[in-house]
């Protein structure tokens, strides 16, 4: 085991293993994104009290369950990459910002344009939309701040620790709505003994789910190689790679 | 002779930094005297509508409060930075984190407590009712030490940066946020009579959060910054 | 009597590289100090010797190889290691609104206070004297850079790692602080320094690394 | 080769600054960012009561363009003065005044500019009416240029003097008051459906005069700040 | 053929003083400095040297007397008299975020561009070939230092006024800097300058002042 990890470590051998999975989430993604859209969209009962409105659901929740997904794993990749100097896991941390940025972002305006039929406003300030709009700034704020440091070593270690932070606002994403009594919706998908929500909603909404994450998994190894190349530039696998044989 | 113990390396780390300020006295007031004017602006650009004032009135001081300790957060470390003493506190014999805190609690000193003191003449001139007065001197006095904290990682993430101000307050605000809200909240529940009990005690445990953690996590950024 | 430091102190360095924005400043360098030794590093402007400084002093990471104070890691050494050094860098690390005499105290807090200089005596070292109480940016570039350096006597550390110490020192500086580091080796002490002057002190236990090369 | 001529230099200098800007494009959109958490802490701190945000907006709109005009300020000369290329700024074969009025427009277009664009935006966010936003937008854009000017000249001195950061707010800020006052006004006025050509000539009137006199009073700053 | 400057420029000074806190760092102090004249200002650190640079600039007013460029007083000359001068003084004046080559593309925008050197052929006149296009905040203390010298030649001042130019740079760049003056001087130029090493220029040319003594 330890073995293994060591080999994945090893930037040539992720760099080839990355490359392999890559084809596959990527597919895999289109296809459960596209089942997932027909089925949500089309097939699924519209609801009795919302109407179509709610069909926005199926790019809603996912897209904000990726948000917080995604910041605890570049929290944590950022953690690793500090604490055991791991350069592979500095480059997963930076490249999940953008993605998990443009997922909260997603998310921000996809709950705006369902928060107009709904609430009738686009926006109010309670604590979820406040805490996720918390959220993209600290994904703007962990981009901004690898941006601005020239030593891209250096970089990758300020922005992890600004990560690790900002991962008190994620409890506070999450539990907002118990805690304060907000407009937001309450947990209905993710609560533990049943789920208040009828299972012809449900698979779409869990397949779109699965579909979002194999799309982060592409999109993360894709970022990551090209990262890594950038990075590793003079040394000698790449300099073979680039080599025309 | 053997090094000093760190508790009295603090200590005197402390009285260099308020001798500092001392030395700079003219711009001591300086942060107390941009929350007035702030706190004095805003009837200007609102209008003097003294039921909009009211309402308003908690979150005008807190975000003044905020903006006043986000422009005196560059003099925690930046000065140090550009003369070269960072690097020399660096390479003490004395854990980091815990001259760290000094230089932090010596920040607190210089800009939270005058702006405590003054609070509640701000309190009046926005005419928050007076029973909310202590309240909001109890938010400020547990807050400002919140916000000195989490600055001073900001601060430390940034300092090797030029021109850091502004990518600081993107850094820094967001994490303000928590800190501006439930102090705001008490000081609004206090002018309408409701027990405060709640916020304080949430704004009490990130004070113990921010102390047992901020200068960590200041200490491994100062770390980083340098290299 | 003079003190002297514990004999069986070193500095080793192995293996260790540079890399800077893909310019590989240095690679595979060692070197072993031992007490009463000076290692000279020489080299071009832009060879690299700051940034090694850096390194020695563990502010910086070295990108391969590592470096061991008694045979121990730097890095997990930490502030015991930093007790044992003191650094001068291209800065001068000193406060302009404090006096030079508040600098030093302050360095002694960092520090370990040397048993032997007080402040005054330190200071008086370097010519200060009269100057011990104005705000160090009242003085001219020399006398600043002489109070940075009057922190090494006013603390007691055997290592020291200096940048270009003469810096701005008239002949007067420089011809004091030559007798200060020869008293600093004869005690034990160790320093590493770079330098583009020719500096008085020769003999077996100055090394020399040049980073041109 | 004889000098370049004065209308070029500053053409060049202007290029200059907009390159060092670029160079941080990350912190680029930093004013602007600043602007909008400044925006967004506001229904925060005040609670988000949509008609009392929609009497305080303008003001709020102001007092944050204000305050992120005040925060980059120190870009204008600070950095300058820091690294000695102010001294080779003042050395030039030039006139200071003109120099000083290209530093100051590549800063209003680094981030005044910037500002307007984005504050249709923000006024959303704290629901002004849309037949005030271009009022807002045309306030805004006479308004920032003033508060660049006005605050190059109080750098200007705060630079060289080391305990001139008192003098920065106390001459800075209560000089911004009046655009703040006629600006929002202007604004309010919109937002009620009343006449605003008053209020917005007398911005112009006051942009007219910062642009003739602001260049001089700084060029002197600098010199005495600089000897 | 090699231009020369006006051979009728003249740099004169009389009765100059310098008071600061109380103390005279200098008085009485006068000199004439005619083309192709190089002025060498000696004295211990903290003997006014960079104040003396600094008001023959016109940066700051003498506490007495007056400076005279070609007999017109420097103060009431103001931008005619920086356009014949350049300065470098302990500061580089050069801004880090910004290349080597936009560094001396501003500096030609505030002076007189050199006619002979273009801004390739000056950085590379100091070995800085390869660093026209890195920030200079990238580069060493020396490297800087030899940035900030490049202004000089690729501008076209008679007068260079220089405290501690060789401040940071190796023996190489000593080497290449002690004959751009010398080119400088052949050329009808003139210097004033503080150092504190020994430099190569002799002859009759080369005027000293002590502010010691
Ligand atoms: C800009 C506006 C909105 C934002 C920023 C937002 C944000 C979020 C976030 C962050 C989550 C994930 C919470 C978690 O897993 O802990 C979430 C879940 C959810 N949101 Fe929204 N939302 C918005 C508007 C809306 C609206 C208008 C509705 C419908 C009325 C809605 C319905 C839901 C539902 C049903 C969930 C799933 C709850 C669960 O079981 O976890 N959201 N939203
Ligand atoms: N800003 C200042 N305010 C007050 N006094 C000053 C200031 N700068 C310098 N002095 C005083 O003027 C004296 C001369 O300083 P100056 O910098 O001219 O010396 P210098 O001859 O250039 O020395 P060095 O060789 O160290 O560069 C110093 O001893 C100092 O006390
Ligand atoms: N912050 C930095 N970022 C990137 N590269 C740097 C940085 N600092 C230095 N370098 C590079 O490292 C090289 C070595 O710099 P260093 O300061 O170690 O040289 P040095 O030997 O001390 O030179 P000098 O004699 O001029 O002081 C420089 O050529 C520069 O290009
Ligand atoms: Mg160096
Ligand atoms: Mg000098």
């Amino acid at each position: 085991m330890m073995r293994f990890i060591h080999r994945l470590a090893s930037p040539k051998y992720f760099y080839d293993v990355a490359g392999r999975i890559v084809p596959w989430a990527g597919w895999g993604a289109l296809i459960l994104i596209l089942v997932g859209a027909y089925w949500g969209l089309v097939e699924a009962p519209a609801d009795y009290q919302q109407g179509d409105s709610f069909r926005i659901i199926y790019v809603h929740v996912p897209a904000a369950w990726m948000s917080l997904f995604i910041y605890v794993v570049m929290a944590a990749a950022g953690a690793i990459g500090l604490v055991w100097r791991i350069k592979l896991a500095e480059i997963i941390a930076i490249a999940s910002a953008p993605i998990g940025a443009s997922f909260t972002f997603l998310a921000l305006v996809t709950g705006s344009l369902w928060g107009k039929p709904m609430w009738g406003t686009w926006w109010v300030w309670d604590a979820r939309l406040t805490s996720e709009l918390i959220l993209l700034f600290l994904y703007l704020g962990v981009m901004a701040l690898y941006g601005a440091v020239e030593d891209k070593r250096m970089a990758s270690r300020a922005a992890a620790i600004l990560a690790i932070v900002g991962v008190v606002n994620i409890p506070i994403i999450h539990y907002s709505v118990e805690w304060w009594n907000t407009l937001h919706q309450g947990p209905t998908v993710t609560k533990l003994d049943k789920p208040s929500i009828a299972p012809e909603m449900l698979w779409p909404l869990l397949i779109m789910a699965v579909g979002f994450q194999l799309y982060y998994v592409a999109t993360v190894l894709m970022r990551a190689r090209v990262e890594l190349l950038e990075r590793e530039r003079n040394s000698r696998w790449v300099q073979e790679l680039v080599q025309p044989r | 002779m053997s090094a000093l113990s760190t508790p009295r390396a603090m200590a005197l780390l402390l009285r260099r930094d308020l001798l500092l300020a001392y030395r700079r006295r003219a711009e001591l007031i300086n942060p107390l005297l941009f929350f007035v004017l702030i706190a004095t602006l805003f009837p200007l650009g609102v209008g003097a509508d003294s039921r909009l004032l009211q309402t308003a009135g908690p979150g005008i001081v807190w975000v003044a409060a905020l903006l006043a300790a986000l422009l005196s957060l560059d003099s925690v470390f930046r000065s140090d930075f550009e003369d070269g003493t960072l690097e020399q506190l660096m390479l003490s014999a004395h854990p980091v984190s815990l001259l760290v805190l000094a230089k932090v609690f010596a920040h607190w000193l210089v800009t939270g407590v005058p702006l405590i003191l003054v609070s509640p003449l701000i309190g009046v001139l926005l005419s928050i009712p007076s029973r909310a007065m202590p309240v909001l001197v109890a938010s400020l006095a547990l807050g400002t030490p919140v916000l000195s904290l989490i600055g001073a990682v900001g601060v430390a993430l940034t300092v090797g940066l030029r021109r850091a101000g502004i990518i600081l307050s993107l850094l820094v605000l967001p994490l303000y946020v928590p800190v501006l809200i439930f102090a705001s909240s008490a000081v609004d529940a206090a002018s309408s009579g409701l027990p405060v009990g709640p916020q304080l005690y949430i704004l009490a445990a990130m004070l113990v959060a921010a102390v047992s953690l901020a200068p960590v996590a200041a200490a491994a950024s100062l770390r980083v910054s340098l290299s | 009597m003079v003190r002297t430091f514990d004999p069986n102190l070193s500095l080793e360095a192995a293996d260790l590289a540079c890399i800077r924005d893909d310019r590989v400043l240095f690679e595979h360098l060692g070197f072993t100090l031992a007490t009463g030794e000076l290692l000279m590093l020489e080299g071009r402007n832009g060879s690299g010797k700051t940034s090694l400084l850096r390194i020695l002093c563990s502010i910086r990471l070295p990108d391969a190889g590592a470096v061991w104070w008694c045979g121990e890691e730097v890095q997990r050494l930490g502030p015991d290691y930093h007790e044992q050094l003191s650094y001068v860098g291209h800065k001068d690390g000193i406060k302009q609104d404090l006096t030079p005499e508040e600098n030093l105290r302050m360095a002694r807090a960092l520090g370990r206070p040397s048993p032997e200089l007080d402040i005054p005596e330190a200071l008086e070292l370097f010519g200060l004297y009269g100057f011990e109480d104005v705000p160090t940016r009242t003085l001219s570039a020399g006398q600043q850079r002489r109070v940075a350096l009057a922190r090494l006597v006013a603390t007691e550390a055997p290592l020291w790692i200096l940048d270009e110490p003469f810096t701005s020192l008239d002949r007067d500086g420089i011809g004091v602080f030559e007798s200060v580091m020869e008293t600093h080796l004869e005690r034990g002490g160790m320093i590493v320094m770079t330098t583009h002057h020719r500096v008085a002190l020769e003999g077996e236990r100055v090394k020399r690394i040049n980073l041109t090369a």
